[in-house]
């Protein structure tokens, strides 16, 4: 199936097929809202994973701390941001993290506004790009 | 009758809760926003609701994909701000307001709207955030709230024109409450942004801007854009605007604009304000 | 596209389980009332549906009083048997259908239906019942199923417009599914009954028997039946026969009717069955 | 406030009021579908219902199982017949109990085709009868 926003670079529309996939992925991110869960978690990583079923490919992305994986495997970033958090990082360190941009760059290319509209509308302007 | 005396829409940037809690709105990055809220707190501080209506996202804190509700109206006595991975924030518990929440539910599902009501629900920073901007940090909220949470993060939201009628409902519902209650209505999120991969930062002022101009006055053409303009123009989180078209459906067809600001950026995202009054 | 095959009616009397699953089926109260489903089991079986969407109401098993959906569609891949106070009924494990199910929620939500989707849902009596009846008592039920709760406990339920509406947006989200799936679409609870305080136990039969009429053959009049009228005639459970328009609002404007069965009683209720077809 | 259907008598709708007024004696009754709360509700059910913040009248009525009042104070039918499930009662046997009807008369009823519509549409029809 296609869809009139796949056509958008660099987004991942948190759709049936990716809910689908990464149910279990961000339940265990859902479960870090708890304070006691953070504490497990970080106390023994594996473990704590082994109480979610989810793929190897999505736990090896959470361990890995590859958050554009996640996302490419169902991962939503509401979901992905509450791992951020137990890992001590703001959403703006988060989001910058996902851009492949130094952290520093990336504030600055907000604070002149972000990231323009222009270029970054379809998938063709980016494989021109 | 009870009344609408105010219609507010403001972006609902978790990094605002974080600066005003502590105490960074002085700053230099934040100053400049902070200023534009400050002629919206004396318009609210001097309307004095008795009640707000905050139309808002929970952002996988409430619930989560066990159950996704595409409009959930909050009918509890109170709410407690959720801790949603960072602690929860100082902010005061937030009171609801029953009576007239079950009357708007029982009057929108007989205008075949298909409500879910909830009456347990932590809030989280989609709510808290418009009340401390509106607000400002007192002891206690001045006025109960009646959460009303969209569903914006699992695709598809309600369209932006199902959210404006419910808008209207929600105003034939309070018009036809016992008379003398002052309600404002809140529509938060947006405006521009994405959070999530490659895109992230992405900022649209332009779409911001007409959307702005729109809302205010061609509230009809704003309830008819596509979600995937949204997505395309406005990032990925940008449809979080859908929440502002709930807001202005409760406002007249006609509105006065008290006050607008427009603000770029606060950590993510396009920062934006507007204080409607009916005309 | 997808085809609906054929709508299937039927009251979900926990009782009538009950009687199946301890083998009581033959005695004689029962005796009257399951033969009525016997031509319908055998139409069930040579129809072989690969798909079962079943609307029904939770009676306070999955969902209590914190969170009341209007419409709540299971997308789950299963749905275990609900312990509703006596036990969970010995019926095999309720295996979903989530590409029809998400498919459907995409669509009705888009087409302006506030949906719930859940994705963690026990079933209760309401859903198991009608597949005993449908099905007989197999190992394991013969095609995946797909619930779509409604609220009928907490009033207001949704107007039966609103029922028959959804019925048609899901008729169209079946529709613009991929080629080749059949599916039925049940409707389940009624007919008259009354379970609570002094006027426990009334029945109504000139109104069950007027309203599979009007189902059949006007279902726009029977859609038009409010409430309060059927809260006055069918009792004050009698109102989960809204729950059968949405079946009808899938189906063709004309329908054919393949069987139709009415017994009074099973325990405290009518039980009223229609097997309809697509004219 | 009243309402179009005020006027149906021997009848409770469970409409907004009476599921605030009702809201923990309903949700002491959900708890019921666990088997571990039922059988703690049966080896003390004082200490049980202490768990619940329900009114002194609400806790009265369930001791007492006076089903009537129950819905009386906010009460709804298929949650109190979780605490007619954990006494063992028949959802019959319980509609029984509501109508003050010996539970034979009523299964009489029942068989003869329940209680007619005729002389209970309205309260006006009761008080006359
Ligand atoms: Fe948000
Ligand atoms: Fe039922």
């Amino acid at each position: 199936m296609t869809a009139d926003y796949d056509d958008i670079p660099g987004t991942h529309v948190f759709d049936a097929a990716r809910s689908r996939q990464g149910y279990h992925l961000n339940m265990f991110c859902m479960s870090l809202r708890v304070a006691g869960n953070r504490e497990a978690f970080k106390a023994d990583e594996a473990s704590y994973l082994d109480r979610f079923p989810m793929s190897g490919e999505q736990r090896q992305a959470v361990l890995a701390r590859d958050w554009n994986r996640m996302l490419g495997l169902g991962g939503n970033v509401y979901y992905t941001a509450k791992l951020a958090a137990t890992d001590g990082l703001t959403f703006q360190e988060l989001a910058a993290l996902m851009t492949g941009m130094a952290l520093e760059d990336y504030r600055d290319m907000m604070l002149r506004g972000g990231r323009p509209i222009a270029g970054n509308r379809s998938k063709s302007e980016w494989s021109n790009g | 009758m009870a009344e609408i005396v105010g219609g507010y829409a403001t972006s609902h940037v978790p990094a605002i809760g974080v600066a005003m809690d502590q105490g960074k709105t002085a700053e230099p990055y934040w100053q400049p926003l902070f200023a534009g809220y400050e002629a919206s707190r004396k318009w609210m501080a001097e309307l004095k609701p008795d009640v707000a209506i905050v139309v808002f996202n929970d952002h996988a804190n409430a619930f989560s994909l066990e159950i996704i509700p595409t409009f959930a109206l909050g009918c509890a006595a109170e709410y407690r701000p959720a801790d949603e991975g960072w602690g929860a924030r100082p902010v005061p518990l937030v009171k609801g307001h029953p009576d007239l929440a079950w009357h708007i539910a029982q009057s929108v599902i007989l205008d075949e709207f298909d409500l879910t009501i909830v009456n347990e629900m932590e809030v989280d920073h989609g709510l808290t955030v418009p009340l401390s901007l509106a607000f400002g940090q007192p002891e206690a909220w001045p006025c109960p709230v009646i959460p009303l949470a969209v569903n914006v993060v699992q695709y598809p939201p309600p369209t932006g024109n199902r959210c404006f009628q419910l808008g209207r409902a929600i105003r034939r519902a309070v018009d036809s409450f016992e008379p003398g209650l002052r309600v404002a209505i809140f529509g938060t999120g947006g405006m521009s942004h994405q959070l999530q991969a490659e895109r992230a930062g992405l900022i649209n002022a332009d779409f911001d801007r007409r959307f702005l101009d729109l809302l205010v006055n061609e509230p009809e053409a704003a309830a008819a854009i596509p979600h995937v303009e949204y997505l395309r123009e406005a990032g990925s989180e940008g449809i979080e605007l859908v929440m502002w078209l709930v807001m202005r459906g409760a406002m007249n067809a006609r509105v006065r604009e008290v006050h607008r600001h427009y603000h770029v950026p606060a950590s993510n995202t396009a920062v934006g304000h507007l204080v409607l009054e009916n005309d």
